[in-house]
C-alpha cells in the first residue's frame, strides 16, 4: 500500500458523463493486479473530505513509463470537481486496495460482464486474461441505459472479444437487460464457462449470481459500496456475506479489504 | 534555536507517559494493523484500537458512512470481533511494539463494562483502557450512558474496580453541560479524560427520500466538528484538574496545536487518518517545526498557555 | 407533468401563512435592506429581522467572525438598534413589502422578554414574532434561558401572555434532549418552533495563542452543522405537534429538501447568504423543478414524507 | 450591488507571495470607486466557505473592456487556492462594495501611503487623482519589510508621482517604518497636504492617524477586518468608531459599509 501525488497526464471527456483520466504514478502502476482499486483525493481540502474509490482501467507501461488510466463516470460532488482538474494539477492516491480478480488455471472460455461504468475494471482484467493465453472463446457481454454508456468497445475487440450489446432503450444491441439475454445464450453455446467475470450495478450482480448458481459456474463479481478508508479500518464498506468456514452466523465482509471481488456464492443478497 | 536543534514532544498523562502527544482515535485506526504499511505504530504517541465488547458485534446494516460538508456520518454499530478474539488475534500483534496500546471498550450494562475492564486487565501489550460511554449510534441505551451523569458514574466506578490500568474516560458531546459528566469520571477515579465522540446527526436523500444511514441516526466526525470539541475540551479543562486528551476533527498540526495550547496534553486523530493516513506523522513533525519555529524546546511549555484577555 | 406546470410552494404554519417555505434566518440577512439590490424580499417566504432587544447593544468586542472548515463562528454579542429605533427606522421601510416580517427578539430576564413582546405588539408590518432563547454567545444567562426547559416555559410565557402575534420559539442545539424544551414551550403556548441557533465553538489562533473570537467562545453555524440541525429537527418533529422550521447549514435546495422531507414546514437560510446572496431565490426555484421532476404539484405532498425502513 | 461570475484573464505572480489577477466584469468595472472592494468567492465549494474581501487595483477599460485587477497578498488558505486558478477558470464577485476615498475640491498637494499590500487599492485612486488635474505635488509614501513587497513603484512614477522608499530592513530607501520618517519630511514641505489617504497595517494606520491630527490635517484611512457578508448584513466587521453626530455612545461601525475608508478621526483606536 502506498500513498503517492500522481501528476494528471489527460483527462478527456469521452461523452458527457464518461471521462477518461490518465495518471502518472510508476510505484502504484508496477504492483496494482486487475480489479484492484485506488482511493483518490481530489485536492488538498476537505470538501470533499472523503477519499473517492476508483478501479483501475488501464495501464499504459511505455506512455509515459508507469502512466495508468481510470474511466470514471460523473455522479455528484467529487466526479464532477474532477472534471475541472487538468493536466499539469495533481491528485493523491492510496493503493493499490483491495482483492482483484482470481485466473483459474483453465485455458477455455472466457465470460466478461459489464453494466454501464461497470466497464471501468475490464479492459485491464482483459488484458492481462488475454496475455494468459486462454484458449477462449473471448466474449464480454455490455449492457447500457443508451448507446452513449457503450465506450471501449472496439478495444475490446481489438484484444479478440466478441462484444454482445444489450440496451435499456434498444438504440443499439438488443433490447433490455443484460441479464435477460444472457442466459438464453449462454445455455445454446457449446461449452460453459468455468468463471463469470462481472462489474455492474447491485441488481445486475445479484442476477450474475443467481443464474452462475443455477449453471454451477462460479461467478466473481466486483461490488461497490459507500468507503471511508479503503483499508479495513473503518469496517464502513460492509457486505453481508455467508459466515466463512467454521463460523456460524452471517457476517459483514469489507468490501475494500476481502473485496471488491467476491465470489458470488459468498454474498447474502438483499 | 537551529532547524535541527532537539525538541522534546513527550508527555505525562497522570500515570500513563506518551513519547508525543498525537495518538490514533478508537475506530478510525482498525487494530492498528490496517494503516502499518504507511505509519511506524512507534513513531505514533499512542495507539487507540477499534472498541471492544464482551461478545463480537456484527455492527448495524449499511449504508453505513455518509459524507457531509467537512465531516461524514458513521453509523458502523460498534461491529468489533469481541474480547476473546482481540486478545487471541489482535492483541499478539501489538504488543511487540513500543507504542502505548489502548483498548477503547463499551458494555451494553455496567456491569458489562466492569467485566470487560477485568477480562483486559493483567495482559500484557495493554497500557490503559478508554471507556467509550458515549457512542451515539447504538439505539438501546448508548445515548443514555455518556449523557446522564450518574450513569457515567457508575460505569466509570464499575472498570475502576476491575482493573489497575490507567483509565481514560471518553465522554460525548451531546449533552448540555460537558462538565457534569467530567466530574463525575472525575469522582468514580478516571485518570484521564478524552472528548469529543461523535456529534450525533443525520442526513436524507432527497431522490429516494430515504436516510443515508441504514441506522437513520449517526455520529458525525472530522473537521466540521473541530471547534465544538475545542469548545468542550476547554470547558472540561477549565473544571477539572484530570489530564485531558483533545480530539475532534483535527486535521492539521494548527488544529492539533490549538487543543494543546487551550492546556489538553495529548490529542487523538481519527477521521482524518481517511483522508491523509500519514497525517499523525505530518502532526508530530510539525510539532517540532513549531517549537524551533517559536524558540521553545519542550512541548509542555505551550500546553495550557492559551492568552485570554480580560 | 411538463416543464411548466404551475406547482404550489405555499405553506401553513398553525396562524402563519407563507408563499412559499424559504425564509431569511435571524442575523444573516440584517433588517431585510441590505441585500435588496440582489434578492427582492416579496420573493421570499418570509424575512426574519436580527435579534432586537428593548435599548440598543452595542456587541461584542472584535474579532467577531472565524471561519472554519465549512462553517463559521460568530460572536456578534446580539448588537441590535434597540426596539424604539427599530420601530421608528426599519419597520417602515419593511412594512409596505408583501411578505411576512417575522421579528427575532432576546431580553436579558423574563420580564425583558415580556415587554419587548407587549412593544412589538399591534404594530403593523409585523406578522409574528420569533424568540430568540438560544444564543450562545452572551456571557450572562445567554446560555441558561435555552438549555433549561424551565426558563424556556417562562420566556414563552411571558411572550405569549403580552402579544397576539404568532408566536415561533427558536430552539438552542446545546442542550442533551432537544426534545425537553421543544415541550416547554409547547406548553408555554407557542405557535411554531424554529430549530437550531448556532452550536457553541471555540477557535484559537496557534501564532498568537490567543482566543480567534473577542469573546473567546461563539456560535457555528453553516454547511458544517447541517447534519446536527436535521438530526435535531427530527427528534423534534416526533415529539411535538406543532409545526417546525427547519434551520442549520442549508445551502441549496438539495438540503432545503431534507428538512421538508423529514416533516419541516418551513426552512431558514442563514449563513448560506453570505456565500451566496441570491441562494434563497436558487431554492425557490429549485423546490420547482424538485416538484415538476418528482411529478407532483404541491410543496405539502413532500412534506413529512421520510420512508424509515423497518 | 452586483453578483457576478467573473472569467480570469490572467494570475501573475509578482514575487512570491503578490499576484496580479486580472477578471472581466464589465457590470462592476464601470461603476466601482477607488477604495471599494469586492467580495470574491474563490470556487464553488464550502471550505473555504466565506468570501475574501479585496479592493480594486486597476481598472482596464479597453483591455478587454470591463476588465478590473486584482493584488493580492498570498496569506492563508483562500488566497493560496486562488493562486492555483487559470486563465479561463472564473470567480464569483460581489461589489461594488463599501465607501471609497472621498475627494476634496482642493487642487493643492497630494499624498498617499501604503504599508505592504496596503498599495492594492492605490494605482486606482492615484490615476483618479491625477485624472483631477490637481496642481500636485503627487508624492507616494511606501513602506515594506524588504525590497520584495515594494510592486507597481514605476507606475506611480509613469503617473508622475513622487515615490519615498521605506523598507524595514533598509534594503532599499530609508530604513525603519514609513511613519517615523514621513512627520519629519512633512514638516520640511512648503505646504502640507489638506488630506493623507492610506492604506497599511493597522499601527501604521493610527501612527498615520495620530500625525495628521497633530498635523491638523485629515487622512483618509482603508481599514480591514474580518468579514462575514461585506454588505452590512452580518455586523462582523465591527471598528469602534466616535458617536455620530447627535449620539452620546461611541458604537461600532460596520467597515464593509461605512468604510473600508474612514476619516481617521472617526476612530477610536485601541
Ligand atoms: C471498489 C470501487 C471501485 C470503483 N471504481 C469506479 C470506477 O472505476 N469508475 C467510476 O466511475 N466509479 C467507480 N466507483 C464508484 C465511484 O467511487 C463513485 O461513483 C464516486 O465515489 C462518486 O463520487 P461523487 O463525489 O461524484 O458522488 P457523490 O454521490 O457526491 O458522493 C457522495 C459519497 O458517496 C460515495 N459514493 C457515491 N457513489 C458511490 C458508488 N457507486 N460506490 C462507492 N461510493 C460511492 C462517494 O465516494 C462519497 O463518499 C467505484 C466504487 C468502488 C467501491
Ligand atoms: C476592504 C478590504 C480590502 C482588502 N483588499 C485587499 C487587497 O486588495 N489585496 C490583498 O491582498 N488583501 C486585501 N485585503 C485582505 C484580504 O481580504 C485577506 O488577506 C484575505 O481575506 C485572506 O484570506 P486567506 O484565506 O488567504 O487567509 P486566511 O487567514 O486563511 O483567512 C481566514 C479568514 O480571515 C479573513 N482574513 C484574513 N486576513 C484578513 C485581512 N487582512 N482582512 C480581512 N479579512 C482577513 C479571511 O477573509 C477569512 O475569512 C482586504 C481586506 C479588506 C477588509
Ligand atoms: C468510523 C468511525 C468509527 C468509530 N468507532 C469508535 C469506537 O469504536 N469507539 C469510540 O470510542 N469512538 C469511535 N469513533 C469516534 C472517534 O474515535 C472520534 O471520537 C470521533 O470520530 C471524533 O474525532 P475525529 O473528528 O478526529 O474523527 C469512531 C469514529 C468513526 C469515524
Ligand atoms: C452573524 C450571525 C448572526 C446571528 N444573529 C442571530 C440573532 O440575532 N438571533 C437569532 O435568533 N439567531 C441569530 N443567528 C443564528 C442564525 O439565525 C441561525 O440560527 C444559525 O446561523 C444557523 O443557521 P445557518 O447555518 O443557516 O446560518 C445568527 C447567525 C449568524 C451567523
Ligand atoms: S472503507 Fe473502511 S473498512 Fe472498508
Ligand atoms: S461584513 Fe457583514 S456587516 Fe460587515
Amino acid at each position: 500500500m502506498i500513498l503517492r501525488n500522481a501528476q494528471i497526464l489527460f483527462n478527456k471527456p469521452m461523452s458527457t458523463e464518461l471521462y477518461h483520466l490518465g495518471l502518472l504514478c510508476p510505484d502504484i502502476a508496477v504492483s496494482i493486479q486487475p480489479g484492484q482499486f485506488v482511493m483518490v483525493r481530489i485536492r488538498d481540502s476537505f470538501d470533499p473530505l472523503l477519499r473517492r474509490p476508483f478501479a483501475i482501467h488501464r495501464l499504459y507501461p511505455n506512455d509515459p513509463p508507469g502512466s495508468l488510466e481510470i474511466l470514471y463516470k460523473v455522479v455528484g460532488k467529487g466526479t464532477r470537481l474532477l472534471t475541472t482538474m487538468q493536466p499539469g494539477n495533481s491528485v493523491n492516491l492510496l493503493g493499490p486496495l483491495g482483492r482483484g480478480f482470481r485466473f483459474p488455471n483453465d485455458n477455455g472460455f472466457v465470460l466478461l460482464v459489464a453494466g454501464g461504468i461497470g466497464i471501468a475494471p475490464l479492459p485491464y482484467l482483459a488484458e492481462t486474461l488475454a496475455a494468459h493465453k486462454h484458449k477462449g472463446p473471448f466474449v464480454l457481454w455490455f449492457g447500457g441505459k443508451t448507446s452513449g454508456d457503450l465506450v471501449c468497445v472496439q478495444h475490446f475487440k481489438d484484444l479478440g472479444f466478441a462484444v454482445e450489446i444489450v440496451t435499456e432503450d434498444g438504440s443499439i444491441g438488443r433490447k433490455g437487460l443484460v441479464t435477460e439475454h444472457l442466459e438464453p445464450w449462454l445455455i445454446q453455446q457449446d461449452e460453459l464457462p468455468k468463471v463469470i467475470y462481472s462489474c455492474g450495478p447491485y441488481p445486475m450482480q445479484r442476477s450474475i449470481a443467481e443464474m452462475a448458481a443455477r449453471l454451477r459456474i462460479s461467478s466473481q463479481l466486483s461490488m461497490e459500496a459507500l468507503m471511508g478508508c479503503g483499508v479495513g479500518a473503518c469496517l464502513s464498506c460492509s457486505l453481508r456475506c455467508r459466515p466463512p468456514q467454521g463460523a456460524a452466523d452471517p457476517h459483514y465482509a469489507n468490501v475494500c479489504q476481502n473485496g471488491p471481488v467476491f465470489d458470488g456464492e459468498e454474498i447474502i443478497w438483499e | 534555536m537551529t532547524i535541527n536543534s532537539p525538541v522534546i514532544l513527550a508527555v505525562e498523562l497522570g500515570p500513563l507517559r506518551l513519547k508525543n502527544p498525537v495518538m490514533v482515535a478508537s475506530g478510525t485506526f482498525g487494530y492498528g494493523q490496517e494503516y502499518a504499511a504507511l505509519v511506524p505504530l512507534e513513531n505514533l504517541g499512542g495507539v487507540v484500537v477499534k472498541g471492544i465488547s464482551l461478545e463480537p458485534r456484527s455492527g448495524n446494516p449499511p449504508p453505513r458512512i455518509w459524507e457531509t460538508c467537512g465531516g461524514m456520518l458513521n453509523s458502523i454499530g460498534l461491529q468489533n470481533v469481541g474480547l476473546q478474539t482481540f486478545l487471541r488475534e489482535k492483541l499478539p500483534h501489538l504488543r511487540p511494539l513500543q507504542v502505548p496500546v489502548i483498548v477503547n471498550l463499551f458494555g451494553n450494562t455496567v456491569e458489562e463494562y466492569g467485566e470487560l475492564a477485568a477480562g483486559l486487565d493483567g495482559h500484557e501489550g495493554i497500557d490503559a483502557l478508554e471507556i467509550n460511554i458515549s457512542c451515539p449510534n447504538v439505539k438501546a441505551g448508548g445515548m443514555a450512558f455518556g449523557s446522564d451523569p450518574k450513569m457515567v458514574f457508575q460505569v466509570v466506578s464499575a472498570v475502576r474496580s476491575r482493573t489497575n490500568l490507567p483509565v481514560i474516560t471518553k465522554l460525548t458531546p451531546n449533552v448540555t453541560d460537558i462538565t457534569l459528566p467530567a466530574k463525575a469520571a472525575e469522582d468514580a477515579g478516571t485518570d484521564i479524560l478524552s472528548l469529543i465522540n461523535t456529534v450525533a446527526g443525520m442526513a436524507v436523500d432527497p431522490q429516494t427520500r430515504r436516510p443515508r444511514l441504514g441506522n437513520v441516526v449517526g455520529g458525525l466526525s472530522g473537521p466540521a466538528i473541530k471547534p465544538i470539541a475545542l469548545r468542550m475540551v476547554w470547558q472540561v479543562i477549565q473544571a477539572s484538574n484530570l489530564p485531558v486528551i483533545g480530539l475532534g476533527g483535527i486535521v492539521s498540526v494548527e488544529d492539533a496545536l490549538e487543543f494543546l495550547i487551550i492546556g489538553a496534553k495529548a490529542i487523538q486523530v481519527g477521521t482524518a487518518n481517511f483522508v491523509n493516513p500519514q497525517v499523525t506523522l505530518d502532526i508530530i513533525s510539525g510539532l517540532e517545526d513549531y517549537l524551533r519555529q517559536q524558540g521553545l524546546r519542550d512541548i509542555n511549555q505551550i500546553i495550557g498557555t492559551l492568552e485570554v484577555a480580560r
